[in-house]
């Protein structure tokens, strides 16, 4: 299925399993919502249960707040990453602190769905991915889905988390096909290898995940035999999957597509450093730029993102071809 | 004398001796930090919790000390928080401006300015979706009137009829600022026709004319006729937070408004033909008072939480 | 034929043709990304910058070539951008949804609901600051009236008699949503209240009264007598974006709206006694296709920018 | 004078030298604003230029953007750090992207004051730095104050500045006293030596500038000579001056009052290993928890920030004593 359908098939099979499940949005319930991620869940489930809403980030982010520590267990959806720092308030001091502040009363099993990314032509202030923004907020969990089988399973797992989860997809992945298995959730906290390899780490989100797969099997055809890891969770980390990455290949590049200062990458390779690992080479990063906003000119926008090749050259440096 | 209107009086007590030993307990360095005092501002706390059903929900904002002594916290219990101690309504994590109960249904008590208000939002559409005739109500400043949460929360409760009572406390100040330095108009209730709500300013002063006012709007939204919006005319006694002397207030707006004292207005009509002596309010006050006492001095034998503790309670 | 009624009625044509001309292009692919196209709702955008001067500046949204057009933007500046050339308004970074002309007062088009509206009450402030008696306008949907921001500019505005006129573009929907199921209400106008400002609604389909409208307005606000909350009803022909069917429309709503196209009502008032001949209209028509035809080409053969050109835009 | 009176210097002589310096925020006009930073201001330049505004934190900052555009120069102050994510939209969309993405036509030069930190038994609430929050957008600047003279010669550098800026402080600092050059602006991106030393380098900002400074201190009397370095600026980052250091240590100490996970510390850290510099030691860091919030309870408070002694300790470990 598509990883479209495999959000879709996720928000259903929670629904069905869980009548405390609700979604909100804007127009999540009509024409199966702006991704056509909602296909049919109104029509199963009820306008009471996936509810349209204004305007309103911010409040609607604290409604599902509210709904939460009163036993409902919503997802909302943020139709464009670079939409949550409109919701900023409800998601830093709300969300993040809330159980923490009230001495663990409450319980705040919230997911925030937030389709970010480039490749879409959509501008400056509509391709983020946001995913590095809300690191360093204990109490927030962070997911990601590279796959369509991590748009199933990951959002599964999120949805099902007892704390507030921002799961983060691409909208550039949404039409891609993947085998997802029906029923699988996710465990917090696990990256995937999205592909095994010996000759050098590479760690990876969102759309730099098939990226990075793309410049492995490039790589594989010059001998370089390429790790390439599907974080998933950001928060929190799975370091034990990626220090057994780096400890076989001792070689580590970071692709993520959001710019190096403030994101998970840095975290991964000061983490690297920390632990004294000893790499073969310094570790490497591929990134946005740090000084350059995601342009809408369609060349210019191709040329700031990751590519298979800018991945595959990396590498090759770091193996030392 | 109506017991439950007695109960009331001794209520607002127990609200203005807490606060007056909370503010004594900050001076002398026994708490730490801030706080923001509601002494003045009792009639609306008691007032709009009395409409409330046990199992009806409530949130509001660090000045709420109020709300959670109206609603039952026991003193120790608050003033423990207010020193960081694990007895503390939330273990010593919030302090005295987080003081959340949610057995009582003080589902949190906010420190951002308008935050509370979709918060109550939710919880109010929890019931509504699981069919439950339960309210819930958010107190919040006037100065909160001012920020886009105030709006989206009370568009939203009004497009999907939230069994919601949206509580405006206007004592004047937001802050150093007045009321109509920073918001064009008088009465904070017009506000409510942006949303086709019903919206009722009441003397906050005047715990019987909150609770009718706030009986109503509870009702009518118990009966699913929607949200809301009640402001109520109020006074804070003391500056914005700790630090704050209130220079900005004109002489005598202080003197002017402690003539309207809400615990005198009700004392008055008790013992003015409904039956209390003075001697009975006395009575209350001294009882209220020896309470304060020893609650302060179990809170401050409590232990501090531990930082295990602390880690514990970060995810569920 | 009044000459100016003549030129709105050109740049309406110009408008119209654009947005046709865009919709093509992506069709076509020649375009990437998304558009949101205004076509029917050219009399807001046409009368409303019809009342401003030249020095006065506005901010609108991405759903904003119409007010780019209104205001003299050249067509091969416009589809450049669009196209991601360096020849666009904005080098290209922009796009569609980014029609940003500072030389021609349009100091912002938004593609965040909402956010333009404090922009443009700051512009007024400082206007008002140095005691410029300029006017600053802002341009938002009917969905944009329920976003924080919307409330807070008002506000402020409000407070501040800041010269700002804000210009509700109620096109029945935001997304797929009608207006009334995300609003409780049918006037947005009368949201006005809350800030103790005039609300008017006039007919969006109508640049004369829209004109009219807005004129008092701005006047008003360029006398110091503080902003004014404008509500244009009409309604956008297409989809809310490109990819958009508009399938949650109801039938005929659409033919219903075509019945009183801006365009046709105000050629009919051109023709019925004013001067104009049908020729004349199909002549503006026919010589604003010809302009598009070679802005167009000329667009397309300009050079995208390069990343080392967008590098050095990055800080001043 | 104190790190206050020398941000109303700061402000006093920028509203004094350009007339198109305005200040906005809640209350900053009246009994000298709530930190009472701004006294004298409103007498000074009147209620045009000073101006209290209602609790609209993301409409303000708007109407700073506003402003700026139409060729003012406004500074907003954000009462405490914790509100800034309240106006999320207008720092992340539209102060950082709004030159870049009208193609260069629009200079935004706001300056936002944000008073953060903890130590003050403010909850959770009200005690984040928000230093971290904002970094990887390109376009915008972050500054920090970590004592009285860059309170003032840091403040009017981002005043100056034509870009938007984030000018950190710390409540916890206001009271401090220190030299301040009536007169000085700082250099855009360049960091202070607030100590030299050749044992180890110590990179901080804010509060924890004292705190390593104090920790130096400490060590010196044990024969160890730390460097501690006030980074000042987080965008632009000045490596050359912390390369410098480390490149004559070989130890790196980063000492910060957020989590790691997002913050600076593992944007420096990251930067250093990616360089391959071969020091002595892995990094260390001092900072909040990564899994813990800002508790109220003033034990705890103290308990999770970094300390003279926990500086000291880790920086012992560095130089193997
Ligand atoms: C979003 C936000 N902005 C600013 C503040 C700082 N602040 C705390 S209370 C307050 C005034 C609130 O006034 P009002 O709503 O009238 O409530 P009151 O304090 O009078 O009870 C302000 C500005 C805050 N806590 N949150
Ligand atoms: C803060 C924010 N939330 C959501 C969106 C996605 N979005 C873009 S346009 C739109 C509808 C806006 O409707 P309206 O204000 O009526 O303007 P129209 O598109 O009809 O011109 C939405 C929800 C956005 N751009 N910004
Ligand atoms: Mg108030
Ligand atoms: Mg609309």
């Amino acid at each position: 299925m598509t990883y479209r359908e495999a959000i879709g098939a996720a928000l259903f099979d929670e629904m069905a399993a869980d009548t405390s499940v609700v979604l909100l949005g804007e127009d999540v319930a009509t024409d199966g919502g702006v991704f056509k991620t909602n296909a049919g869940l109104v029509e199963a489930f009820g306008a009471g249960r996936v509810r349209n809403t204004p305007i309103s980030e911010n409040g609607f982010v604290g409604v599902a707040l509210g709904m939460a520590v009163m036993g409902l267990r919503p997802v909302v959806e943020i139709m464009f990453s670079d939409f949550l720092p409109t919701a900023g308030d409800q998601i830093v001091n709300q969300l993040a602190k809330y159980r923490f502040m009230t001495g663990g009363q409450a319980r705040v099993p919230v997911t925030i769905r937030s389709i970010g990314g480039a490749t879409g032509r959509f501008g400056t202030q509509h391709s983020a991915t946001g995913e590095g923004w809300f690191l360093g907020l204990p109490g927030l969990r962070l997911a990601t889905a590279g796959s369509a089988a991590a748009a199933y399973a990951v959002l599964r797992a999120a949805i099902r988390e007892d704390n507030p989860v921002i799961a983060f997809e691409h909208k550039g992945l949404l039409a891609r096909r993947g085998l997802v298995e029906r029923g699988a959730v996710a465990e917090v906290g696990r990256a995937a290898v999205a592909r095994a390899g010996a000759d050098l780490t590479i760690v990876a989100t969102l759309m730099m995940v098939e990226r990075s797969i793309e410049a492995a099997t490039v790589l594989a055809g010059e001998g370089i035999d390429a790790e390439v890891i599907d974080l998933r969770w950001l928060n929190p980390l799975d370091w034990p999957t990626v220090l057994d990455s780096i400890g076989r290949t001792r070689r580590l590049l970071v692709v993520e597509e959001e710019p190096h200062a403030g994101g998970w990458g840095s975290l991964v390779i000061s983490r690297a450093a920390r632990e004294g690992l000893r790499l073969a080479r310094p570790p490497r990063v591929i990134s946005l730029p740090d000084d350059i906003p995601v342009p809408y000119s369609p060349p210019l926008e191709d040329a700031i993102l990751p590519t298979a090749a800018s991945i595959a050259a990396a590498a090759r440096e770091l193996v030392d071809r | 004398m109506s017991l439950e209107r007695s109960r009331w009086y001794e209520t607002m007590v127990r609200i203005r001796l807490f606060e007056e030993r909370a503010m004594a307990l900050f001076m002398s360095g026994a708490i730490q930090g801030t706080t923001h005092l509601c002494d003045g501002q009792e009639a609306v706390s008691v007032g709009v919790v009395a409409a409330l059903r046990d199992d009806d929900v409530l949130t509001n904002t660090y000045r709420g000390h109020g709300e959670a002594i109206a609603r039952g916290m026991p003193f120790e219990v608050a003033f423990a928080e207010l020193m960081g101690r694990s007895t503390g309504c939330c273990g010593g994590l919030g302090g005295s401006m987080h003081l959340a109960d949610f057995e009582r249904g003080n589902i949190g008590a906010n420190a951002i300015v308008g935050a509370g208000l979709p918060i109550a939002v939710g919880a109010a559409l929890a019931f509504q979706l699981r069919g439950e005739r339960r309210v819930a109500a958010a107190f919040f400043g006037d100065g909160a009137t001012n920020i886009g949460t105030f709006h989206e929360a009370l568009n939203m409760a009004a497009v999907w009829h939230a069994p919601v009572v949206f509580v405006a406390v206007n004592n004047l100040y937001g802050e150093y600022s007045r009321v109509r330095d920073t918001t064009p108009i008088d009465d904070l209730a017009a506000r409510s026709s942006a949303y086709a709500l019903p919206g009722v300013v009441v003397d906050g002063q005047d715990v019987d004319a909150v609770h009718a006012a706030a009986k109503e709007a509870v009702e009518r939204a118990r009966a699913g006729r929607g949200p809301t919006l009640l402001e109520a005319k109020t006074y804070r006694y003391r500056g914005h937070s700790r630090s704050d002397p209130g220079r900005y207030r004109p002489a005598d707006e202080l003197e002017a408004w402690r003539r309207r004292d809400p615990i005198e207005i009700l004392g008055g009509r008790l013992t003015a033909g409904e039956g209390a002596t003075p001697d009975d309010l006395a009575n209350i006050r001294a009882r209220v008072a020896a309470e304060i006492d020893a609650a302060t001095s179990t809170a401050e034998q409590a232990p501090y939480p531990t930082l295990a503790d602390a880690a514990r309670l970060v995810y569920a």
